[in-house]
């Protein structure tokens, strides 16, 4: 088994998740290395949109931002955010977004614009440029972030982007048209929705990564379902691929493999 | 009979720079690492402007620095950090100190706010926002945005205020001195912040001549009918990126975002690269040649 | 003095309308030649835009449609109606606007959409096309048309474009930028609005037409001043010019001179 | 490791029109003289389709034979004659059987229409309109817009309701088998168009590869997400033009205006241009290579 560094294992998580043929809308980072690994690995179809305007992209350096240059290379249109957050976005033309989070709460509601009281905040973030967009009308949304137990809140500082809202019904009722959150992965593990309840639920631990450190970990009531399985780990082939994305590593970090 | 008269716009960056006042609402152009006006940016610390607004989707290390200069204090705004690089430092300390005001949007909403004004109606409804709390927790504004019900659904749908800025500022790639303006790759919201501000300002890389731009009408992404104001500044967007033109400068953020971590670190930044230099210039000169050639865009990658 | 036709009269109104610098939008037929012979006249700073999404154009050969490729031709920008009709002319960027009428009625409202009842019209004209869209945003509007009684009507069978609407303030009270029409232009007179009541009024009568004919041609009461003057013939320089800009006689007519 | 397919979208005219269910609503692209889909307006009158109802800004010779064949005689539109040569004369004679149903809007309002369906948003703001019969006589639609009081302003707003039809049709001069889309010259309201409809067909003189289309994206007015159908159909406009490729045959469409003022005149035309010619093919053969490269554009001028 070749090793691995968690960053890369959440990469890999993140390719499984795009189907081939999927229009996915990937972020910098993380993300758009596992929709970049989807393409040359089980989804060749995928068809990535970035925010800033690039449509069906082909780039083949790695770009550090969503209206980066490189993103125009062979893409096949470069207009602009009301072409992608618009007519295709909220045009429920996107089936799959990425997205982070500072915090989250048990529906997968997400924070990314402060840390603390609204009114005096101890940490302003970067706030929801498009994830509120994302969130509310990708056809189905992936979170990832590294794991941190003050990111899984009962109560969120702020609520930003909508995942299931106060549960089942709370977001047809608001005309949200996308699915909301899917799936959660972190650097320990995987987690999923309950479909009847909406509410976060375990789905798989990581190599090494026991049920028990992940209950600990997360501060609400997790659902943990009687056999959690491991999470398959990244093949040979998924490191070699992913790595060869990102040869200077800038998004899966230097020599810390 | 008269001839007809070309228009010229052209004017200094020092000398539009003094056109805006203090307390002036500024829409903002550029789109995250892609043809911010930081040129403008300096500028405008150089001339010790205060109050400002700014109005736009995302922008980086250029309202990071007018936010370190006090230059501009509130926003309404939907992005604000480093991409790929982290959070923007002087903001991080500035919003410690209580300094910083926002109001909080999403991209897509600050895009259809500024179509809502070049459109010259007063909002523009959008199916998102919708269960979120910047729907409800505002700093700025009264009426941040409206929840009404559908008149023609009977559901809930968010009206969004229109953005009619007392001046709009994009750097774009070629422009004639007409202010006809060619943008290429994305576009981000720029089109839409030149049609909807009461004066625009076009920074471009090079100035071309209108025949030039007649040549090609359907490359013109604004009219100079829309345009007040032309500037012509190369390398306008350095430390950022345009394309066909130039890279971004990557280890120049990486140590923007270090070293600006302290008040210390960021005064001196300031002093190295605005202040001191004196003018734009002035920057190009301590930048050097060798390193803007390093930048230059590959004209077939574009980058 | 040069001979010249009704048809060449109204197309030199139409120019002199036109102030230099303006932003003119001008649909074909006359308004088009009268815009045109304005920027080789005393108007070369005149922008003309056609709401096909042609703006400043520069077309050497007339065109027969506002979508016609001829306005492509060294057009500073080609684009699309939201521009032209949106960006520019709701915007409140579009200084003149000329329009046709099959009606008008004494406040200069204007009807180019049914004759006859609407359940069961008689005839169905072209329609707003852009004309409501022009009616209510440009600074101001000429009205362009032939004379006859028919068409000057105290009720319109449809009002397709706002005029001055009931008289003083009532676009005002409905929130429409433009300034409503200004000049009526006819193959017979030229017919201004009382700035305190908004109703039409004689402004010059052409040469050889007598108040007492105009008077009996309008099927409302037309306000008279107690002066008319005798519009100012076309130039042999105007005339000139009007002809080489339809060498066809497209919109002038062939040979009825 | 699977390849990446290109999916190819192409299909004949004859193929494509059979997906036109009876009673289907068309978004209908062009604008005046530009672009019209001639070719499909006479696809669908050899196919006898019957209760369309047609979406569009302004059309003119494409729309008068679909109401001479009664094919169409329902239109939500703004502008329906020949430009420059006089009413639309089978409109003129169905209009007098009673037998079209017009919803008036102007040309701005159908725009934004296409444009809030593209947006996905129920309705769009309008200045306009207000004070116009447009706003208060309906024929086909309950809900042909509303007046609210701006909470914004206070001041009376039009809505207009978006069209999201059934099937958005338009005329390029080039598209790639995915569907990449270019258009030159006026784009008039067909990004829109191509963006708001549930299925978007386009008709192009030109079918490129997929690598030309990526060697330039700024020329991508429509990406192929959009689309779902990919025609190829020289001469697809024909009588009229087609920007840098052909210009209108003006002698035929005087002869159409003049000859179809009668219902006689009207069945010759069916018959000789037509249903007689079966297919775009025969259509091209009778106008003939001679008349076809006489009006074939000039590269520079573009028509």
């Amino acid at each position: 088994m070749t090793e691995y560094t968690s960053t890369e294992m959440m990469a890999v998580c993140g390719s499984r998740a795009v189907r081939d043929g999927e229009r996915v809308f990937a972020g910098t980072g993380l993300p758009v290395l596992g929709a970049l690994l989807a393409k040359v690995t089980h989804a060749p179809n995928a068809v990535i949109i970035y925010e800033g305007g690039n449509v069906d992209c082909q780039n083949t350096d790695l770009a550090l931002s969503v209206a980066d240059s490189r993103l125009c290379y062979k893409a096949a249109a470069s207009i602009g955010l009301i072409e992608t957050l618009g007519f295709l976005m909220m045009g429920g033309r996107v089936d799959l977004g990425f997205l982070g989070a500072a915090q989250i709460d048990e529906y997968g509601n997400i924070n990314t614009s402060y840390i603390g009281e609204f009114e005096s905040p101890t940490v302003r973030l970067p706030g929801s440029g498009g994830g509120n967009d994302i969130a509310s009308s990708a056809g189905r949304i992936v979170l990832m972030f590294t794991h941190a137990a003050r990111k899984f809140v009962k109560k969120l500082d702020y609520l930003t982007s909508p995942g299931h809202l106060q549960g089942p019904g709370s977001r047809e009722k608001l005309g949200l048209i996308g699915g909301g959150p899917s799936l959660v992965v972190t650097d320990k593990c995987q987690m999923d929705f309950d479909e009847k309840t909406k509410r976060i639920r375990l789905k798989s631990v990581h190599p090494g990564v026991t049920v028990e450190w992940v209950k600990e970990n997360v501060m609400f009531n997790l659902i943990i379902p009687d056999k959690v399985p491991t999470t398959p780990e990244p093949t040979a082939q998924e490191l070699e691929k992913l790595r060869s994305l990102d040869p200077q590593g800038i998004y899966l970090g230097k020599g810390q493999r | 009979m008269p001839e007809p008269v070309v228009e010229d716009k052209r004017i200094s960056l020092k000398e539009v720079t003094k056109k805006i006042p203090n307390g002036a609402h500024i829409a903002w152009g550029g789109f995250g690492y892609q043809r911010p006006p930081e040129a403008f940016a300096m500028e405008l610390i150089r001339q010790k402007k205060r109050g400002l607004r700014i109005y736009t989707c995302g922008s980086e290390h250029d309202l990071d620095i007018l936010v370190g200069a006090e230059v501009c204090l509130e926003f309404e705004v939907a992005f604000f950090a480093i991409e790929a690089l982290g959070l923007a430092p002087n903001l991080r300390r500035r919003t410690k100190e209580g300094k910083v005001r926002f109001e909080d949007y999403s991209n897509l909403s600050m895009a259809l706010r500024f179509l809502g004004g070049a459109l010259n109606v007063p909002f523009m409804p959008i199916r998102h926002l919708l269960g979120s709390d910047m729907l409800t927790k505002a700093r700025l504004r009264k009426d941040k945005a409206k929840v009404i019900d559908c008149p023609f659904t009977g559901k809930p749908i968010a009206l969004l205020p229109s953005v009619q800025a007392d001046f709009g500022v994009i750097c774009a790639q070629r422009v004639d001195p007409e202010g006809n303006t060619q943008i290429f790759g994305i576009k981000g919201e720029d089109n839409e912040i030149a049609r909807c501000a009461k004066t625009t300002i076009v920074f471009a890389e090079e100035i071309i001549s209108n025949e030039e731009i007649r040549r090609n009408p359907d490359l013109t992404m604004i009219p100079g009918l829309y345009v007040d104001y032309v500037v012509e500044v190369p390398f306008g967007s350095w430390p950022m990126q345009v394309y066909g033109y130039y890279d971004y400068d990557l280890p120049h953020l990486q140590m923007y975002v270090q070293q600006c971590r302290t008040e210390e670190g960021w005064q001196e930044y300031l002093e190295d690269w605005i202040l001191g230099v004196g003018s734009h210039e002035g920057l190009l000169k301590k930048i050097g040649e060798k390193r803007l050639k390093a930048l230059r865009a590959d004209k077939v990658r574009g980058y």
